[in-house]
């Protein structure tokens, strides 16, 4: 069932990516939408709609890391850190921890600025770093602030997180034990993400950013500052984690350390690569499919496996070596990702022959 | 002082295998630009290679006198060669074709390779961690006010004397200048004559090899393989890599002691458990200070 | 009146002195051209102009502001605007995307309207958007607006960087030998329209190898060697003097 | 162009196409009950996973074997909860849905973690399904307000028990075996995980009420190897020995391993029931060593004789720590949904009958390789023995165990 | 007489654009060859083509019997062609004697490479003096000198020179013009992409001129030298 969700959104996307029709993609994505928002009225159960609203939040999250390594070409292998404070955000303040219980639909606000501000504070320093360098630093940001909300323990619940989070309410009906909101609270989110992205994308900020990926140098005497520009892509990259971090938090009621550690930053990263970075569509195939992968197919494999071929396999002791393989081939076959963006397309066209005769 | 010096001992054993870690990661980026993500997991099987090989002579009961000099040899040598044509082999099936493919891919490339080895080795060896045999016996040695283990001699003499032939390699020989060269430009190495490929697939063993040592040294001291290990101690030793200033042979020996010292002794001072945010916290000072690391070189840019 | 001055300029890398006390005017309105032989510090002195390198020594002024200490983004919003020697355009994106970018400090669109696409933003977008294809069309390259930069031709890539240049309405153009690989008709294009580009009220600095372009469209003309200014005067002056002759142009054969 | 993207879509064809053909296909025979686990199987828990996952098919294969009122037959249906390679609560959770969304799943065993269990009681506390852990030890998964809070969607019903036993009660038991032991100064340090860290607490609490001495606290950083600084530091201290929170995995093994190497191999250790198995990474170096385990002396109970023979017949390897844990917990589960398919008349019978079997008193509690178990209005096992083992030339041998009043 | 070098209907494209459209030229054993034009006309192209830096669309380029397009760019450098690249392209990090230690790669022994350095540095007695030197810092004409110099340790049939005086002082521009004299004198055959075309031409048997990826002309070098349309073109002047 859940493979058929995601079956329907994924073509649909791939769908949207082909027709030039601009009438055409609209009606598309608004099928998709119609389908996603009805769906759950005839077809699909709880479990299924707990993994399309977790992988909902990964879509945001891809989204807004799209922004940094995508539009503005900041290569942040820290994300995670900024998920991780949306989710501690509503964790420490809506949740007996402090007996503190503000709501759900300020804290989303709260997180995405104070996930944006940490966004500011890492970049201010360091977004003077070059390629790799600046990954770093951000890979060392993203392994320093899970463990010191471990370390913290009187504050944070140290290793066992937080749990038992507030169930929040809209206008006073709470959301009770039913993930069904969360799956519509992050479709809506996907949808805002989307919007936002394709603002930015053509905005003169989104500009600035292709600007400043191409060609720094030239950017600069264009007379655009750099420096704030690169800040506001970490910023606001950061805030849709921020958010995703939030509804990540809310609907599990419960954080904990483990949950945001380097491999959540790989992994978005990957969904980025795999799904072709830059184009909005195409990150969210990428991230709609390693979370299918993720959190169905691998963690369900013998189940599925042994029911459709009726053995008794056990594959569980081999989902990296699947999963290891799955990124590697599809980097060795497509390595500017299932849709790229007709940049990337071009640029992959080009490789080799870069230094035309100048 | 008796706990400084001693601490000061561990942290140098510790930073000898980092360093050689970290050899691994510098030599490749400087050549390919690459993070090999795949070579700590390169490391762990190092240390599986030697540790299988040690098991298998003890079984035989070949480890005494001689034999025991030669046993730790033959492992070494074994864990050296393994890992040598691992590495090269990733190179040849997992990163060769994407040479000319846009930058990130490779990096994902290498991840994905890196689970796979993780689970390869997983299957090999199971998901516990195993005892890395004894082989070296380790009375104290009282050197002054400074006690130290023959083993740990043993690990930082091993390691040092890999880096000095490393060093004496790359600048000396014909292969080392090859490899310098293509780091440098690709297109005037091939024009003198030198086969590109082979001197990235030449890299890619030599630091394969170096993990080896790398393998053998770290399971001898921290006396246990992991099929996980590769993951933290890559990390680390990456993070050597570019406090040195990436694609920097001297950078990345002093980054990988500076980051033993620094774990040893953020241990001692603050707690264990503050030790990565200490040495990751330094990273991120020492890059905002100095751009490049702290021996790599910032070339302007051309206009 | 002087729109970009300097006095006594020098800049050295190391032991290299690559800009040795320069002094320099330029007046409002002119075309005045640098030549000299390649590493003689041309385009040193460009880089010193917007910010690349700072000098070590001397002044600069551009329409009476020192740019001693500014990054090269304020200097552009003195309004500098400059071509590259080797073209620095943004490859992987349209011809009309990079002269948008071009425009950037004409638009006062901020992060919010960006995130939001306000009524602004789009306002200001069909704004730029117009003026970019009429720029193109200004520089001859009408037509070429939805190609890659990168796909274009060398000569179109030329242009398309000094429509980006121009996007910015600049007081001050420097061009970085903009006829380099040009031919001979395509020089001809090239002149008029930087003659076209002047009666706009730009003034334009330019380094140039080309000796009938520099004499032909220059109402001044400097000439470096070693770092040093070893002349300055209008074309027929400088085609006469015995050490331009002997440092760069050579006994005719 | 076109023809790489067809390639694409037609790839993703053939991956979600079978798969979502066979998820959403017929449900299998209505005469399997499944028996739905959760537990980290792939990744850094993977050793643990998979022997506390053999221990289940163990028992189910036995309950199988012997033959199932009504001519059922159980079925395991295990899911992973790790995500790339850690365990994960949010995983957990969806996992849990998914089994319960399968209506033949009428007991849950897992899971391993106690923050996976934490995030997964709220729902099958409002699934109203049996689920049982073997080792999720974190007091407030059944204990206090905390607790509470979990069981909020529901709160007359308690869904979750587990076989091994708190935080509290193993810490305090070990504080006592330690000044039985004369061991009085103690160095503490653990996982900072959250078994390790919970056990370690509770232990230096205790044992310092009891009168020991506890000279230090201290946390080890994930993905360490080298322990060496850690215990340079200890040294200094001169402790009677260290006591250890965490598993042999986390770092357990290694530590008392490098004892050795900083010379302080004749300095006892000791820790709860996540370091069983530590003579198999510490070698000989794993004597001096003491642990606990929440259950009576093995050698004396006929039940953990014939289990571990059957378990190495079976997957010939050793039994992992919570191995038998698992089983009891499946042991449990198992007995509660045949006295409940009796009680329905041999019909498949509901969760909520389920649950209403399963044992809480000496009367029907349920015979096991770690005692005879039954559970506390909590969930918590009835009449909890603790015991002390010591590692002595590398084997484990009992010294003492604790009975526990309820 | 068999050319040293046959190129025929070369062809190279960047992504969509053709860079040279079928160019077909001959260098005989012992000329200097000079290629002329504009920038963007296709001279580094036919360089890079020839000693297999670029991939070729079509068209074949012999050298001597051997046809090229088989073969990778190391293995052109071991059959005897040295190419003097474009911005000299030394190995900056490393000192002198490693770069023409390095222009030796292909030779095995130490001896015989030791004999070719001292032959080389007998050119370039400037190199000498900085043999222990990093080449990142020697002037811009040394820099040219060690090009240069690396490409002779090998001893090549042929030597392809990508705009040898570019950027240099007019003075240490004729200095390098001298030293291919010599070279030339010694039997080297030599191809020359120049833009001070006054000096190639001055040194050259034979000059094409390319334009747009297409030879337009092919002449004597004092021919071309002598044409009005050349000089006003290439050479400067009204």
């Amino acid at each position: 069932m859940i493979y058929a969700y995601a079956f329907v959104a994924i073509a649909a996307c791939v769908a949207i990516e082909r027709f030039h029709n601009r009438k055409a993609k609209i009606a598309i994505a608004l099928a998709l939408a119609a389908f996603l928002a009805v769906g759950p009225r005839f077809y699909g159960n709880e479990a299924v709609f707990s993994i399309l609203a977790d992988a909902a939040v990964y879509v945001m999250l891809a989204l807004g890391l799209n922004i940094v390594v995508g539009f503005a070409g900041l290569l942040d292998l820290g994300y995670a850190a900024f998920f991780a404070i949306g989710a501690y955000t509503y964790g420490m303040l809506a949740s007996p921890q402090f007996g503190l219980h503000l709501p759900f639909w300020a804290l989303l606000f709260l997180a995405a600025a104070l996930a944006a501000l940490f966004g500011a504070l890492l970049g201010a320093p360091t977004l003077r770093l070059h390629g790799d360098y600046l990954a770093i630093v951000t890979l060392g940001f993203g392994e320093i602030v899970p463990q010191i909300f471990q370390n913290l323990t009187k504050y944070t619940g140290g290793p066992n997180g937080i749990a038992a989070l507030d169930v929040p309410t809209f206008f006073g009906h709470s959301f009770g034990a039913s993930v069904m909101p969360y799956y519509y609270i992050a479709l809506v989110g996907i949808a805002l993400a989307l919007w936002i992205s394709r603002n930015l994308r053509e905005s003169r900020l989104g500009r600035s950013w292709m600007a400043i990926r191409e060609d720094e140098l030239a950017a600069k005497h264009a007379g655009i500052d750099v420096l704030r520009a690169k800040l506001a892509a970490f910023a606001i990259g950061a805030s849709f984690s921020g958010i995703g971090g939030v509804l990540f938090a809310a609907k599990l009621a419960l954080v904990s350390p483990d949950l945001f550690g380097f491999q959540v930053s790989v992994l978005i990263v990957s969904m980025l690569v795999l799904g072709g970075m830059g184009n909005i569509v195409g990150v969210v195939v990428g991230s709609l499919l390693l979370t299918i992968v993720n959190s169905a197919l691998l963690p369900q494999i013998n189940s599925l496996v042994d029911a459709s071929f009726h053995t008794t396999l056990d594959l569980s002791n081999i989902h990296f070596l699947i999963y290891g393989a799955i990124l590697v081939g599809i980097m060795l076959f497509r390595p500017e990702g299932l849709l790229p963006n007709r940049e990337r397309r071009a640029e992959l066209h080009h490789a080799g022959e870069a230094e035309a005769e100048a | 002082m008796h706990e400084f010096l001693a601490q000061l001992a561990n942290g140098v054993e510790l930073g000898a295998i980092y360093a050689l870690i970290a050899l691994g990661y510098t030599l490749v980026y400087g050549i390919l630009e690459l993070i090999n993500f795949a070579h700590g997991d390169v490391y762990t099987f190092g240390s599986f290679t030697a540790l299988v090989v040690l098991v298998a002579l003890r079984a035989a009961n070949l480890l005494h006198g001689a034999g025991l000099i030669l046993g730790i040899v033959a492992a070494l040598v074994v864990a050296i060669l393994a890992c040598a044509l691992l590495n090269a082999g990733i190179e040849r099936l997992a990163y060769r074709r994407l040479r000319k493919a846009p930058r990130l891919a490779p990096l994902i490339t290498a991840i994905g390779v890196s689970f796979m080895l993780e689970n390869l080795i997983e299957l090999w060896q199971g998901a516990a961690p195993v005892p890395f045999p004894n082989v070296i016996p380790n009375p104290e040695l009282e050197i002054g006010a400074l006690q130290v283990g023959v083993q740990q001699i043993v690990v930082v003499a091993l390691a040092i004397a890999t880096m000095i032939a490393l060093h004496f390699f790359v600048k000396r020989s014909r292969l080392g200048k090859a490899m310098r060269a293509v780091a440098q430009d690709r297109d005037a190495s091939s024009l003198v004559g030198i086969d590109v490929d082979r001197t990235i697939a030449i890299t890619f063993l030599i630091a394969g090899a170096l993990a080896g040592v790398a393998g053998f040294v770290g399971g001898v001291s921290f006396g246990s393989a992991w099929f996980l290990n590769g993951f933290g101690a890559g990390l680390r030793a990456f993070t050597a890599a570019v406090l040195g200033g990436i694609g920097n042979i001297a950078g990345a020996m002093l980054g990988g002691f500076l980051i033993g010292l620094l774990e040893s002794f953020s241990t001692w001072f603050i707690g264990g458990q503050w030790s990565n945010v200490a040495v990751f916290s330094v990273l991120i000072l020492v890059l905002v200070f100095r751009p490049s690391g702290l021996l790599g070189e910032s070339l302007p840019e051309k206009v | 009146m002087s729109l970009l001055e300097l006095a006594g300029v020098s800049k050295r890398f190391g032991a290299l002195t690559a800009v040795s006390n320069v002094t320099l005017d330029v007046e409002e309105g002119a075309i005045f051209g640098i030549i000299g032989p390649n590493g003689a510090g041309k385009s040193t002195l460009f880089n010193l102009l917007t910010a690349i390198y700072r000098f070590d020594e001397g002044s600069i002024s551009i329409g009476g502001t020192s740019i001693a200490g500014l990054t090269t983004q304020r200097i552009a919003r003195l309004g500098v605007a400059r071509t590259f020697q080797n073209l620095r355009l943004f490859g992987n994106a349209s011809a009309l995307a990079n002269v948008m970018v071009g425009e950037h400090l004409l638009l006062h669109a901020n992060i919010i309207d960006s995130l939001l696409d306000t009524a602004r933003e789009r306002r200001e977008r069909a704004e730029a958007e117009r003026r970019a294809r009429e720029l193109l069309r200004f520089v001859g390259i009408a037509g070429v607006d939805e190609h890659f930069a990168r796909n274009l031709s060398y000569g179109t890539q030329r242009r398309l960087e000094i429509a980006r240049a121009l996007a910015a309405r600049p007081r001050l153009l420097l061009l970085d030998e903009p006829a380099a690989g040009l031919n001979p008709s395509e020089k001809q294009d090239l002149l008029a329209l930087i003659r076209a580009i002047r009666d706009t009220g730009a003034t334009v600095l330019l380094i140039e190898h080309d000796m009938g372009l520099v004499m032909n469209l220059c109402e001044r003309i400097a000439v470096l060697d070693y770092g040093e200014k070893i002349a300055e005067g209008t074309p027929s002056e400088i085609r006469e003097h015995p050490r331009v002759i002997e440092a760069y142009l050579g006994a005719p054969t | 162009m076109r023809s790489p993207r067809i390639a694409a879509l037609a790839a993703l064809l053939l991956l979600a196409a079978p798969l979502s053909a066979c998820s959403s296909g017929p449900a299998p025979a209505s005469t399997t009950i499944g028996i739905g686990v959760d537990l980290p199987l792939s990744g850094a828990d993977a050793s643990v996973g998979t022997s506390t996952l053999d221990g289940i098919k163990l028992a189910v294969d036995r309950a199988n074997a012997q033959g199932v009122p009504g001519g059922f037959t159980f079925a395991v249906q295990a899911l992973d909860d790790t995500q790339q390679g850690v365990h994960n609560p949010q995983q957990g959770a969806s996992n849990v849905r998914t089994l319960i969304a399968d209506d033949s799943v009428l007991a849950i065993i897992g899971p391993y973690n106690s923050n996976v269990a934490a995030a997964e009681i709220p729902i099958t506390n409002q699934a109203g399904i049996v689920q049982i852990s073997p080792s999720a030890v974190s007091d407030g998964l059944t204990l206090g307000k905390d607790a509470a809070m979990l069981r909020r969607a529901n709160p007359g019903v308690k869904t979750f028990f587990r076989v091994c036993t708190t935080d509290s009660r193993q810490g305090s038991a070990a504080a006592r075996f330690a000044l039985d032991l004369k061991l009085k100064r103690v160095y503490i340090v653990d996982d900072n995980e959250t078994y390790g860290l919970d056990l370690a607490n509770v232990f230096a609490r205790d044992f310092a009420k009891l009168g020991g001495i506890v000279l230090g606290r201290d946390h080890i950083a994930p993905d360490t190897q080298d322990f060496k600084a850690l215990l340079l530091k200890i040294k200094g201290y001169k402790p009677d020995f260290i006591f250890f929170g965490g598993t042999t995995s986390t770092g357990g093994g290694l530590l008392r391993r490098q004892m050795f190497d900083v010379g302080m191999g004749k300095v006892a250790f000791m820790g709860g029931d996540g370091i069983p198995d530590i003579a198999e990474v510490a070698k000989k170096r794993a004597d001096g060593t003491y642990y606990t385990v929440a259950a009576p002396n093995a050698d004396l109970l006929p039940a953990a004789k014939q289990f571990v023979t059957a378990y190495k017949a079976k997957f010939g390897s050793d039994v992992g720590p919570y191995s038998a844990n698992a089983y009891a917990a499946t042991q449990v589960a198992i007995s509660a949904i045949e006295q409940a398919i009796v009680a329905n008349g041999k019909k498949m019978p509901t969760r909520a009958q389920v649950l209403a079997k399963i044992p809480n008193s000496a009367k029907n509690e349920v015979l096991t390789p770690i005692g005879p178990i039954s559970f506390d209005k909590n969930g918590d096992v009835r009449k909890p023995v603790i015991s002390l083992y010591a590692i002595r030339n590398g084997r484990s041998a009992f010294i003492e165990q604790l009975n526990l009043s309820e | 007489m068999s050319a040293l070098l046959d190129v025929r209907g070369l062809e190279v494209r960047y992504g969509g654009i053709v860079a040279l459209r079928g160019i077909d030229f001959r260098v005989e054993e012992g000329e200097i060859v000079a290629l002329l034009g504009a920038n963007g006309a296709g001279k580094t192209t036919t360089l890079r083509a020839i000693s297999g830096l670029l991939p070729i669309r079509a068209g074949e380029i012999f050298f001597g019997e051997t046809n090229l397009r088989k073969h990778t760019a190391d293995a052109i450098a071991r059959l005897g062609i040295a190419h003097v690249p474009e911005g000299r392209r030394v190995f900056t990090r490393m000192t002198v004697r490693e770069n023409l230690e390095l222009g030796g790669y292909a030779v095995s022994s130490r001896r015989d490479l030791e004999a070719r350095i001292d032959e080389t540095l007998a050119i370039f007695p400037r190199l000498r003096e900085r043999i222990a030197q990093r080449a990142g810092t020697l002037s811009g004409g040394e820099q040219q000198m060690l090009a240069i110099g690396r490409g002779l340790v090998a001893r090549p049939r042929l030597l392809v020179l990508d705009e040898p005086s570019l950027g240099l002082a007019p003075l240490i521009a004729a200095q390098i013009f001298e030293v291919l004299r010599d070279i030339h004198s010694r039997g080297t055959t030599i191809v020359l992409v120049e833009q001070n075309a006054h000096a190639a031409l001055a040194l050259a048997d034979r000059g094409y001129v390319l334009r747009n990826g297409e030879i337009a002309r092919n002449d004597t070098a004092a021919n071309l030298a002598r044409d009005p349309a050349v000089v006003a073109a290439y050479l400067g002047g009204e």
